[in-house]
């Protein structure tokens, strides 16, 4: 018995130690990719061997114990109550040891709460199930974001930037967690909660939403993405610029047509024009619960959608992007989802019944409790011509 | 000791209904603020009638200690009637305060304030009806053995309803939001 | 009143009843049936209560731990079908609910119910008609929040409940509802169970027992309910603002209005981290009886072991905020509850170390309960300091909401907690059913449950560390990685491992089951034990002891068999606990006044049940059940007390120690 | 409270030198007027000494009566550590918690 608890606890220990060596693992919390994570990796490094180190300590003496003071029909002992010396030698050593953890923990704290160096800003909305990105007008290494830029899902930011995300979050609480960059931070509604992160190199780093917020939590995932200085700037300029309309007689236009009929009440596409060639806008306030849904006009930028949880690249073509090398990177994912790398399965789908792909509060006849408003998007119950034609509009919205 | 125990565990039910009521009482969108309702002599004299209702409680508990079951019924009484009279003034202050547009579902000030209030006030209530209760197994029964002890007792519930009320007077209606 | 006759009033009688002596409100008599249901139903005796309590969340446990299964089978591969989204999220809500609410708490509560008394020397519990209540209300807690699975769904908002999510747009089934309100309920039946604990513990002790002569079980016992009369009442404040906020419109926690969702969260963890100290020590305090006696030595360092309870039991009320450190508290709140966290570490190490140290220099008997005892000792360190790894606030951050916290809490909880139960099972099964379970059986059970237990946990150290968040009804393979520490492999092994934790706990029932039918008789010692409960016979005759015994030492039924020999210094038996408790027998006090039964505690807590379905279904229900509070109160008050001039219990310096006043608590 | 031995034996005590009525009715005269006191800071500016004076006679008012009126002074230590403790906690508790909502600053 003891020699297989000897060994239960190395194996957990080594394996935890191991765990930073996985292969691939998009959200191992144990390798860094910016100065944050790197700060709270070397804490980790810290507490848990020194964890491991005690509680193999403290197993082999458990163990000895068991094997020299079994019963061998020795008397019965004597009847000892204790020792106070050694009561308080076995006090001050573990608050020796928790007090060295504590000093370099405090300073962790604070070294980790520091915004006053920031370079750039995003706000960062959650809502049930996906996040939105609000770049504010600022100037970014050299570069000008004139007019908000927003998007949702995938975050891009300048590799070697300290990017201050400012969190918050329109229905309940959801919580942000890039693993490779920081630790987590809630976003809670009515509040702001800063969380900083930066990332070294070029790169796409996957995360998942970390606060329970109900039925559909499992699929509200994100990526973050790092791009070097001059990709950034080209993807902040694409970012910037309108949706154009689609050439006449084709498909695309008449799913443009469809997407003024159906998508338009919820999904703004910047610079999208009714018929009458005034501005089409959205009014997803008055449709949906949270009053936010994604901003489709770059929507081939990103790779994925419905909170992240499905890729709008076949298997082959996310492949390359997400196993590029650092410095091919930039150019991988800036191609943004062409033609032959379009997943249809999944975009179909979506727009055929998009419930059945996701759960969420979507069905009509419940809408009482929520003021007659979704929580997520239901089914339109669109022909499989009008998909075709959605399908090729919306592959035109780079 | 039991009372003792559960009066302690009161101060953190009522601490926790307080400091909800002090987080939330400035957070009004909407309907009339606490200054424009509050009356501030119409609460204090009720604050008075309770806190005379524990010195006639006092008294109870003396004459229990005595024996004298006569007077005992009597302070019984008068507590009983003081504590009623403050919750009845409450229930006027609360329909006056709905009439004049805060509802319990208003804002964040008046689902506190009324929460807390409120609370406050079934514990008042079920101190009258125990005071009651006892006034009457009093009446009914001769033999004395360890009354003074319940006299007592419910006596310490009083008093702790009444020590809650000069928190919440202070807090609550003296110093403004 | 089964065995003694009530007796004859004598003067003075305390509070008697106002009409019949016989009668309550002039219409009901009390109950005087010695068997059958309404033996059971209506009983004031702590062992009966104790055993019920004992069956009830033995019943949850089961329940919880088929909803644990569901879960596991679930994510044994990406995409699970066998749940959806929203049943998942039921389930994942239920299972902890039921585990803590409905089967750790009773579970300590049965232990404590039974044994305080035996261990303390006292005939009951100082109130045994709130004992009584107390068990009610939580069977009327525990059937309102399991009836939500009948009626449109169970509560799906997670255990912690976090508002906004809880609210009614976010959670508009009745689940959230039943919730609160079973919650509610349980949780004033803990209060009263717990009032009652203390003042027994305080007052009931036999003659010569100090404080510091108290079994460390019983210690632990009290710092528990101390922990749960400071806390509980705070959970209610929370229950209630979201009670009136979904029933009745208020506006707590609508952040349209300005609310704060984090309020909430501190009301619930100010509650919910005592919680987990009311859940570990009664485990803690079983095994600190249990390895005394199988190393034949008393506890190392019992002062330590006291005060080490204690001072967790107070710093418990300061780290409330660790549950927190991802909500944006600020960096000062945040180092300020890390650190108060890494101090709780040293007094639980100090038990641990405690433990260990009681084992040197013994001599070990490896019983079945034993066994359980060392596997707490052993698992609990492993959590504890994965526990020490998440102080580390910004550690923290990366870990938190993720399976690395889902296995720290197990491996204390199941490796802590129920290891320490089972132990409490196989140590004191034939103190209460005469029988005992059987060692090889037990053993058995003991290596499936070791096994199964970190063959389910184990794995999620390392999914947590993977980035595998919690609370989600499925994993992708998109996000699992590859090589030896994918999602998939480790979550495979994890649900095996929670099918082979099933069939060792099934050995267990099997072991109840085939201990009942065919168990051999105990022997009134059969494991020389140390404490006050073996000093009469098993199961105990409803007044516990035959004489009151009077207390010389720690461990005083240990030191009434062995004797110090002077010269070699060994331990010399005297006498058998055999011989103990015939000596006892011949003995016997006369004249010993019991409590009668009495119909009113459940009466209440029918109404009390009534009057929270009232809440969900309508206002009328809730007058139907306020009547019926009012009416069995008032039956309660003024029920005639048989047990007012009792002496089931010793006094410490004479006097009546123990008559009831129930309405006040 | 139940009559334990202790407080059986406090319950003496507290005849001894509890409290005679006149005490009683003095008692309650100080806390009237301090009660008047404090409505009267609705009616007369008090400045800068508004809170305080407000915040420290609740505190003397509260004592008062714990001490007096339900004669916890007198009381067995054991009764005192029981309220004191659920009274300290609830400070310390909410204290703190309102302290991260920021609501002191």
């Amino acid at each position: 018995m003891p020699l297989r608890r000897i060994g239960l606890g190395l194996a957990a220990s080594s394996a935890i130690f191991l765990a930073g060596c996985a292969r691939n693992a998009p959200q191992d919390t144990w390798q860094p990719k910016g100065e944050n994570a790197e700060k709270i990796n070397t804490l980790q490094w810290m507490v848990f061997p020194l964890a491991g180190i005690v509680g193999v300590a403290v197993f082999a003496l458990i163990a000895y114990i068991l094997w020299r003071f079994r019963d061998r029909g020795q008397a019965i002992p004597h009847q000892s109550h204790g020792n106070p010396a050694v009561e308080i030698t076995l006090t001050i050593i573990p608050a020796l040891i928790l007090s060295v953890v504590g000093v370099f923990t405090f300073k962790g704290i604070f070294e980790l709460a520091q915004t006053n160096d920031t370079q750039m800003v995003i706000n960062v909305t959650g809502q049930q199930w996906w996040w939105e990105y609000d770049y504010p007008a600022q100037v970014v290494n050299g570069v000008e974001i004139t007019q908000p830029i927003i998007t949702s899902g995938q975050l891009v930011i300048p590799t070697g930037t300290k990017v201050l995300l400012r969190e918050t979050s329109r229905d309940v609480i959801h919580s942000y967690w890039i693993p490779a960059l920081n630790g987590k931070k809630d976003a809670v509604p009515g509040r702001i909660n800063l969380l900083r992160i930066q990332a070294n190199k070029p790169g796409i780093f996957a995360g998942q939403c970390t606060e329970f917020c109900g039925l559909s939590h499992a699929n509200m995932r994100m990526e973050a993405v790092a791009l070097g200085p001059e990709d950034f700037a080209a993807w902040i300029a694409n970012q910037q610029r309108n949706a154009e309309s689609p050439a006449q007689a084709t498909l695309a236009q008449e799913g443009e047509a469809v997407f003024l009929n159906q998508c338009i009440r919820c999904h703004q596409v910047n610079g999208l024009k009714k018929a009458d060639g005034t501005a089409a806008i959205a009014a997803p306030d008055e449709n949906v619960y949270s009053g936010a849904v994604p901003n489709l006009t770059h929507l081939m930028s990103r790779n994925t959608f419905a909170g992240a949880k499905f890729d709008l690249l076949t298997a082959d073509c996310r492949k390359n992007v997400w196993s590029a090398s650092p410095d091919e990177f930039g150019s991988a994912y800036l191609k943004g989802v062409t033609s032959d790398c379009l997943n249809q399965t999944n975009l179909r789908g979506w727009l055929r019944n998009a419930p059945a792909m996701k759960p969420m509060y979507a069905d009509p006849t419940k809408l009482a409790v929520s003021d007659g408003k979704y929580r997520g998007m239901p089914n339109l119950g669109l022909s499989e011509s009008d998909i075709d034609k959605l399908v090729a509009y919306l592959s035109t919205l780079k | 000791m039991a009372m003792w125990l559960f009066l302690g565990s009161e101060c953190l039910l009522f601490g926790g209904l307080i400091s909800t009521y002090m987080l939330y009482r400035g957070r009004i969108t909407q309907g009339p603020r606490p200054s424009q309702i509050f009356d501030i002599p119409f609460t204090s004299v009720s604050s008075f009638v309770l806190l005379m209702s524990s010195l006639t409680m006092v008294l109870a508990v003396t004459s229990a200690q005595r024996k004298d079951n006569v007077r005992t019924k009597l302070w019984l009484t008068i507590t009983a009637l003081l504590g009623a009279t403050f919750v009845g003034g409450q229930v006027y202050e609360f329909t006056a305060f709905y009439n004049e547009g805060l509802g319990f579902t208003t804002n964040l000030f008046s689902s506190s304030f009324y929460t807390l209030t409120g609370f406050h006030g079934v514990h008042v209530t079920v101190g009258v009806i125990m005071l009651l209760s006892l006034r009457g197994i009093i009446s009914k029964d001769k033999d004395t053995g360890d009354r003074p002890e319940v006299v007592e007792l419910i006596g310490l519930y009083w008093h702790f309803v009444d020590i809650v009320w000069i928190i919440i007077f202070t807090l609550v209606y003296l110093i403004p939001a | 009143m089964a065995i003694i006759e009530r007796p004859a009033p004598t003067a003075p009688i305390l509070l008697r009843a106002p009409v019949t002596p016989s009668q309550s409100m002039g219409i009901v008599r009390r109950p005087v049936t010695s068997t059958g249901w309404k033996s059971w139903v209506f009983t004031v005796d702590h062992k009966k209560i104790g055993i019920m309590y004992g069956v009830f969340a033995m019943f949850f446990f089961i329940v919880g731990g088929v909803e644990a299964l569901l879960i596991r089978l679930q994510l044994a591969a990406p995409d699970g079908k066998i749940l959806s989204a929203d049943l998942y999220n039921q389930m994942f809500t239920m299972h902890a609910t039921t585990m803590i609410f409905l089967f750790a708490m009773p579970m300590a509560a049965a232990f404590a119910n039974y044994f305080l008394p035996l261990q303390l020397g006292a005939r009951d519990v100082a109130f045994p008609r709130l004992n009584a209540l107390g068990l009610w209300l939580l069977v009327a807690g525990g059937l309102i929040l399991n009836s939500s699975w009948f009626l449109g769904g169970a509560a799906d908002g997670g255990w912690f409940m976090y508002s906004p999510n809880s609210g009614p747009v976010f959670s508009p089934s009745n689940g959230v509802d039943f919730w609160t309100l079973g919650v509610q309920i349980a949780g004033f039946g803990s209060l009263i169970g717990s009032i009652n604990l203390i003042v027994t513990i305080l007052n009931m002790r036999a003659p010569g027992m100090t404080l510091m002569k108290m079994p460390v079980f019983c210690w632990m016992i009290l710092v528990v309910q101390f922990l749960l009369v400071f806390s509980l009442p705070v959970i209610t404040v929370a229950l209630v603002l979201l009670t009136f906020q979904r029933s009745f419109g208020a506006t707590f926690f609508d952040v349209a209005q300005g609310a704060d969702p984090l309020l909430w969260q501190h009301l619930f963890w100010i509650f919910g981290h005592p919680e987990v100290y009311v859940l570990i020590l009664p485990a803690f305090g079983i095994i600190s009886e249990v390895l005394p006696t199988f190393s034949r030595k008393p506890l190392f360092g019992y002062p330590f072991v006291v005060f080490s309870g204690a001072s967790i039991g107070l710093v418990g009320f300061g780290v409330w905020s660790h549950h927190m450190f991802a909500t944006g508290l600020g960096p000062i709140s945040v180092a300020a509850f890390s650190i108060a966290t890494m101090a709780i570490a040293i007094p639980t190490g100090v038990k641990i170390f405690n433990w260990t140290l009681t084992m040197w220099g013994g001599k070990i008997w490896y019983s079945t309960a034993m066994k359980f005892a060392i596997g707490l000792i052993v698992l609990f360190t492993i959590g504890g300091l994965s526990g020490v790894t998440h102080a580390v606030a910004p550690s923290d951050t990366q870990q938190t909401d993720t399976y690395y916290i889902v296995a720290h809490f197990h491996y204390v909880l199941f490796g802590g907690m129920v290891f320490g139960l089972f132990s409490g099972f196989y140590y004191w099964w034939p103190k209460v059913f005469g029988k005992m379970l059987n060692e090889k059986l037990g053993g058995w059970n003991f290596w499936l449950m070791v096994i199964g237990m970190n063959m389910t946990f184990g794995p999620m150290h390392i999914l947590g560390l993977q980035g595998q968040p919690r609370r989600m009804y499925v994993w992708t393979e998109a996000r699992a990685g590859e090589g030896f520490f994918n999602f998939g492999f480790w979550n495979r092994v994890a649900s095996l491992g929670s099918l082979i934790l099933a069939i060792g706990i099934l050995l267990f029932l099997i072991n109840v089951v085939h201990t009942t039918r065919k168990g051999k008789p105990a022997p009134l010692d059969p494991w020389d034990a140390r404490t006050l409960e073996w000093i009469t016979t098993s199961p105990p005759k409803e007044h516990n002891f035959d004489r009151i015994p009077v207390v010389h030492h720690l461990d005083d039924f240990f030191h009434r068999k062995y004797q110090e020999d002077a010269t070699t210094g060994t331990m010399v038996q005297i006498a058998t606990g055999e011989q103990l408790v015939r000596d006892e027998e011949a003995n016997a006090d006369a004249h010993i006044h019991l409590p009668s039964p009495s119909y009113w505690p459940i009466a209440i807590a029918i109404g009390v049940g009534t009057l929270g379905m009232g809440v969900v279904y309508g206002v009328p229900i809730m007058i139907v059940g306020v009547l019926i509070i009012l009416g069995s109160s008032f039956g309660f008050v003024l029920e005639p007390s048989v047990a007012d001039d009792i002496d089931y219990d010793p006094p410490m310096s004479g006097g009546q120690d123990t008559k009831e006043l129930a309405p006040l608590g | 409270m139940n009559a334990t031995a202790t407080d059986t034996h406090e319950q003496h005590d507290s005849h001894a030198h509890g409290l005679s009525d006149a005490t009683a009715i003095k008692i309650a005269l100080i806390l009237g007027v301090m009660t008047a006191l404090e409505v009267s800071t609705y009616f007369v500016d008090f400045g800068a000494f508004f809170m305080p004076v407000l915040l420290v006679l609740m505190v003397v008012k509260f004592l008062t009566v714990v001490s007096y009126f339900m004669h916890l002074k007198f009381e067995h230590q054991m009764f005192k550590l029981l309220f004191y403790t659920g009274l300290g906690l609830a400070l310390f508790v909410y204290f703190v918690a309102l302290a991260t909502f920021k609501f002191f600053s």
